[in-house]
């Protein structure tokens, strides 16, 4: 406490409201009055979102068995707890729009229309996998087909490209927008407050989401950054921001339409997404022995984003409880079968190690090919 | 027309924006200002503010931001300041847009150019005065050009612009207003990847880029030795053949840059001959550099990079053999 | 005496250009006296000692053989 | 605007009140009812400050001259305008506490006790330069006896390290705090987020203030990011920011009190201060054909910061106006003759060029003097 | 006891800390986690978290942060938790680290160590493969180490703990769990600055470093010619004369190095042979290095370090010559 003698009066500080977290779903698939707010999914849209979270689901469950079986050729982080987050911006967007991801986007990526054997390719790093085996399972590097930017793993600097890919969209007089991701922990990166800045000023059309999955790898946010409510951060940029349980893709769909038709009228928006990683950081990570508990982790799967949709939709009719059984039985047979299809490709051959460095390839590469 | 460097380089600029409507430049004070040293001046008033674009103080930024517009098929010429700052966006340089077309199977590419004065001798202490070449030499990826002379900064800055790959475009500071030379007005460009004979010889090979070569030059002409000069002009990927050819005529080496000893590209020089035509060498390689200090202290930046004297010096040595 | 030559590093020192024109040569650059810094040998030393064993009209080196 | 129907209510967005700008002294020197306010600095402070100010601009402007002589030995950046920005926060600071300047700081330097001499030997690149004529003229890098932190040219890092060097003072439990520079455009830096951010997050004893002089170079602060009060900014890193008119000694006073007295007890804040440099960037920059306009520079030249305190130390009785005529002349006087003294000092050695690089001189660097 | 490198390097950051409380660890996930690689385990559990510092997730600002309690007094330990993520704190270590005590004077100093994983052979990637030493050892102000096996991690950790001099300290993260061997339980060093002759020989040298060594070594042991094994361990400054000192010997060097061979570390070794005792080689100079792209790619991460097969082949190519 200032000895109140030193004290300046409140309208020469900052002052600031820290949002409330915009849910529209409960723990029993409810929804609350909320669900008159905004934009409201099609039937249509509904069941195709949850079929992306069950595939999603699906195939994290799936690379981690194939993992721990060795065929997986690098380290996997799943996505558990996140498929709502990803189905609910995902549906936001028009084909023709673009995502700058994060890593653990997997559902996603299946919304955006990859292929399971693609993917299943690159968890191979067979050649099937546009990246030509180059990357870790996660890092989203060659699927320009589907308007998925390339990530590397160095993260924050997706919010930037983002930012400049936007406005050259613009530049070109193109009706897209560029939905870009982030999580917790990367609110804290140089790339983060260069991308909002620079979006800010130049108003570039581009939906920034922050998922706040409560942690980065071990550190939980409230040692990331002293602000609560990662939305807050907007106010930095002269931007907007707004919080929502990134859990309920109601929630998500409403506030992620929200933020992708502000920025197709060029004005940026941030979106925090209050979720949880329900499973380990990575193949390479213990959470439980090491950071946290099994209570936390209970607690936060009360919350989960399958049970409440599949909840909400067989309480409103749009399935029933047999649809869901047959959507999730297909969805693990899509899935095992895109394994088989992608196992059986060859190998990437060993003369694509130095190609793509550049558009030309460099005599000293050719030597140290005819080394080998 | 008679033209310094700076003027070279912004002929260079207006021509490519002129030709191609995807070309955008963007960096501090590169807009109403035209630039710290006037490079891209008359650009914004030419082509407005959303192709000439002046940004917020953060290098990661702007070539975060040029490397997304190239991803969106533009052809953004960023520039750094000076190039001492890039390191606050080193990330985005060597990670990312060295990067982008490996890691993305060839998918996306990032045909971008990153221009920044380097070199120390304007007295301008720790901060503006590096040379870091060898950083991005040893970068698989990017494309590192360093010009000497108007005509070819000009010549070489237009076919950066209009290849494939990225480019870092290092333009000797100490080079921006002399020497001037006759460059033609219109349309030309100087080839990517070939090394120059800035002057013929046989005795000895001095190989030198940027500011260097001019000192090779003097160094030359004062030498009772006939040396031969080859200028790099690209730095990456590197035109060995050029130096090795010259080497085994003459058996001797010197190697002249502007940047810390040790690890510098004058390693790489050495290194190549040694591998390649070492049987060549009829004396030792000597490297002519600055000292392994930060470069360049203000009271003793006139003899951070080799003087014409030490380059002398250095033939003078390798023809004692 | 070319394998003596190629054998011979410990012991002396001498420019890789002198090496391999006394390989060329078939001198052994044991025998030759070195005249560069600290008596380092040069090729011009080969090339005299070659010239000397000529004229001495001795154990005449081989031809040389291609160069490259 | 968007379409109602998108619309996300605003109990679930940020919501900020960007500050008022505090401000106490008038164009004619006249206080406000703000003078009741936070603390009062005592007669013998104001007088002290005002002397810092008047040889800070005094000093500046033979800076200038000296370097048309060509006797400055790189470029010089002039201050005019930031007087009262540095007396008032170095007014707030005890001895004991420390300053991680930004460059542009001639008054803060003055005000900490560095001796003109000493100042001009580096400006000089003299032997009188604790830097050993290294860096740049207003390159603080050696002014460790001054307790001023050592910077280089790339701005934003002094943030970062001012926060780990107050982290280590409370670790040592020394009850000093440090005080952190920075302008506007050095808001958009990765320094500027990890700084605040780190401070944040660990509540260490150091004080943040912006020198929002309404330009970076040639940029102006509207184009350098998109939110109107850089004290706003604050909000995203979960401290509190204030915003004052910083060429008002006494609202620089006040504010800097409260924000360091705050920081003693661990809670760092963030002090925008709103003010205009009167020159050009430096020695090498020409504002006026380029980007900007005499008619705004007056304007601001209406708040001159000396005037402006001489004429309340005039009004209050602590000065008459022939003290101050005498306080410009003794100012005058010793600058030239601290000049004069720089001047006759000789040159930084050549062996200085090899040492300081590590603990010891290395080999190869014992050889590169031996060739010279 | 039998250590891996791992443990060894988490034995010396355990004694250094209860030797001197001036000693501070910081970085991502250095804390609870101890490490993404256990290197940090216990820390946090023994000495707490004021001193065993988890840090958000920017790399400047863990950087910039440890230089600060460096410049008060303290003597940080801060982690890259892969040396890959140091480009986005490349200004605060090449600009700030490296030159602060350069910049004020000698007024003020940086003993600090930054700790970072390298290299490839783990299947990881672009992001988490890299070797970047070239870029440091061409750092004027920066030490750099890089230990080879568990017993010289030890002691070249603690001696740069204690140092006055800012080092970055390279871990071989390919070594973290083999091999293992005994190695004191207790205090000792090991001095910064000397090679270390890994295995004699009298034909062949083979300079290498970090994971390196031990495959020059198995390639010595299957070579015809007698191999000499000059493991570098400093980087910078580097034992310019214990290299010298064997390939005057040996007359024959092959430079083994797990980055890319262009202006990579071992461009230095080769030149600095090619300077001082270019007299002494009997055969061209050989570097065997990782291909000219970004290290490395996870399909083919085997091939991108020098194999035994490929140092074999290189030292069959200098013995034939
Ligand atoms: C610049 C950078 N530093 C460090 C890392 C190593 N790293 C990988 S993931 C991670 C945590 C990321 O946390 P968050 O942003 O919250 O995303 P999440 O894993 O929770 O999805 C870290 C530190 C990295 N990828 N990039
Ligand atoms: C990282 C970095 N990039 C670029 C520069 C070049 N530069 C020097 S001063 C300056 C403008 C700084 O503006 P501001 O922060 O507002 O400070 P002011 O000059 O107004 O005091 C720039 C871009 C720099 N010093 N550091
Ligand atoms: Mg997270
Ligand atoms: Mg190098
Ligand atoms: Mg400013």
């Amino acid at each position: 406490m200032l000895e109140t003698n030193l004290e300046i009066p409140r309208q020469y500080r900052t002052e600031v409201k820290q949002p409330q977290i915009f849910r529209v779903l409960g723990q029993d698939g409810e929804p609350n009055e909320a669900y008159e707010i905004g934009y409201k999914p099609t039937e249509g849209e509904l069941a195709k979102a949850y079929r992306w979270m069950v595939v999603g689901r699906t195939l994290d469950k799936y690379a981690l068995m194939y993992h721990r079986m060795g065929k997986v050729r690098s380290t996997y982080g799943p996505h558990e707890g996140h498929e709502a987050a990803d189905a609910g911006t995902a549906l936001a967007l028009r084909p023709e729009d673009w995502v700058a991801p994060h890593y653990r986007n997997l559902t996603l990526v299946i919304a955006r229309g990859v292929p399971l054997e693609v993917i299943w390719a690159k968890f191979f790093a067979k050649s099937g996998d546009p990246d030509k085996g180059r990357n870790l399972t996660i890092e989203w590097g060659g699927f320009k087909k589907w308007r998925i930017l390339s990530i590397g793993a160095p993260i924050g600097h997706q919010y930037v490209y983002a930012a400049g890919f936007a406005y050259a969209l613009r530049y070109m007089k193109r009706d897209e927008v560029v939905a870009a991701y982030i999580g917790d922990g990367g609110t804290s990166t140089g790339g983060f407050h260069a991308g909002l800045n620079f979006a800010g000023v130049y108003k570039v059309p581009a939906a920034f989401f922050i998922y706040n999955n409560q942690y980065a790898i071990s550190m939980p946010v409230a040692r990331q950054t002293a602000v609560e409510r990662l939305a807050t951060k907007a106010a930095a940029y002269g931007i907007e921001g707004v919080s929502a349980d990134g859990m309920d893709l109601l929630a998500v769909v409403k506030t992620a339409k929200w933020a992708v038709e502000k920025a197709r009228r060029g004005e940026p928006a941030l979106v925090e997404y209050v979720m949880y990683r329900f499973g380990p950081h990575t193949t390479a990570d213990d959470p439980l022995t090491r950071y946290r508990d099994q209570k936390e982790v209970e607690e936060w799967r009360r919350w989960d984003p399958l049970a409440r949709l599949e909840r909400f939709l067989i309480r409103s009719g749009i399935y029933s409880e047999s649809d869901v059984r047959t959507i999730w039985e297909e969805a693990e047979r899509e899935v095992k079968e895109a394994a088989k299809a992608a196992e059986a490709m060859p190998d990437v051959p060993v003369e694509e190690a130095v190609r793509d460095v550049y558009s030309f390839v460099p005599k000293s590469l050719q030597e140290w090919l005819g080394e080998l | 027309m008679i033209a310094n460097m700076a003027k070279a380089i912004n002929m260079a600029l207006h021509e490519e924006m002129a030709r191609d409507e995807r070309v955008v430049v963007l960096g501090e004070d590169v807009g109403r200002r035209g630039g710290v040293f006037l490079v891209t001046e008359g650009l914004y008033e030419r082509f407005g503010p959303e192709r000439v674009i002046d940004t917020p103080l953060n290098e990661g930024g702007i070539l975060g931001f040029a490397l997304g517009m190239a991803m969106a098929g533009l052809k953004p010429v960023a520039e750094i300041q000076f190039v001492d700052f890039i390191w606050t966006g080193a990330d985005e340089l060597l990670n990312h847009i060295a990067k982008l077309r490996y890691r993305s199977g060839g998918e996306y590419k990032a045909p971008l150019v990153v221009r920044a004065p380097v070199g120390s001798g304007v007295k301008s202490g720790l901060y503006h005065s590096q040379s870091p070449e060898a950083v991005f030499v040893h970068t698989p990826g990017l494309v590192v050009v360093m010009p000497s002379t108007p005509y070819n900064a000009k010549g070489l800055l237009k076919a950066a612009i209009r290849g494939d790959d990225p480019v870092v475009f290092l333009e000797p500071k100490i080079l921006y207003r002399s020497p001037r030379e006759e460059i033609p007005d219109g349309d030309y460009v100087v080839e990517i990847g070939k090394a120059r004979v800035a002057r013929e010889g046989d005795d000895v090979t001095v190989v030198a880029y940027g500011a260097m070569v001019h000192r090779a030059l003097e160094a030359a002409e004062k030498a009772k030795a006939s040396v031969e000069v080859v200028d790099l002009l690209t730095l990456n990927p590197m035109d060995v053949d050029a130096v090795l050819k010259s080497v085994s005529k003459t058996g001797r080496l010197v190697v002249a840059y502007d940047a810390p000893k040790t690890a510098g590209l004058g390693a790489e020089v050495a290194a190549v001959v040694a591998e390649k035509a070492l049987d060549k060498l009829a004396a030792p390689v000597v490297r002519v550099a600055g000292p392994d200090v930060p470069q360049s202290p203000v009271a003793h930046d006139a003899i951070y990079a080799p003087t014409v004297e030490r380059i002398l010096k250095a033939i003078e040595k390798v023809m004692a053999y | 005496q070319a394998e003596a030559a190629q054998q011979a590093p410990r012991e002396v020192a001498a420019m890789p250009a002198a090496r391999r024109l006394a390989r060329e040569l078939g001198v052994d650059l044991a025998k030759v006296k070195g005249t560069g810094p600290g008596g380092v040998i040069t090729v011009e030393d080969v090339r005299r000692y070659a010239e000397e064993l000529k004229a001495k009209g001795g154990e005449a080196p081989e031809a040389p053989k291609a160069a490259e």
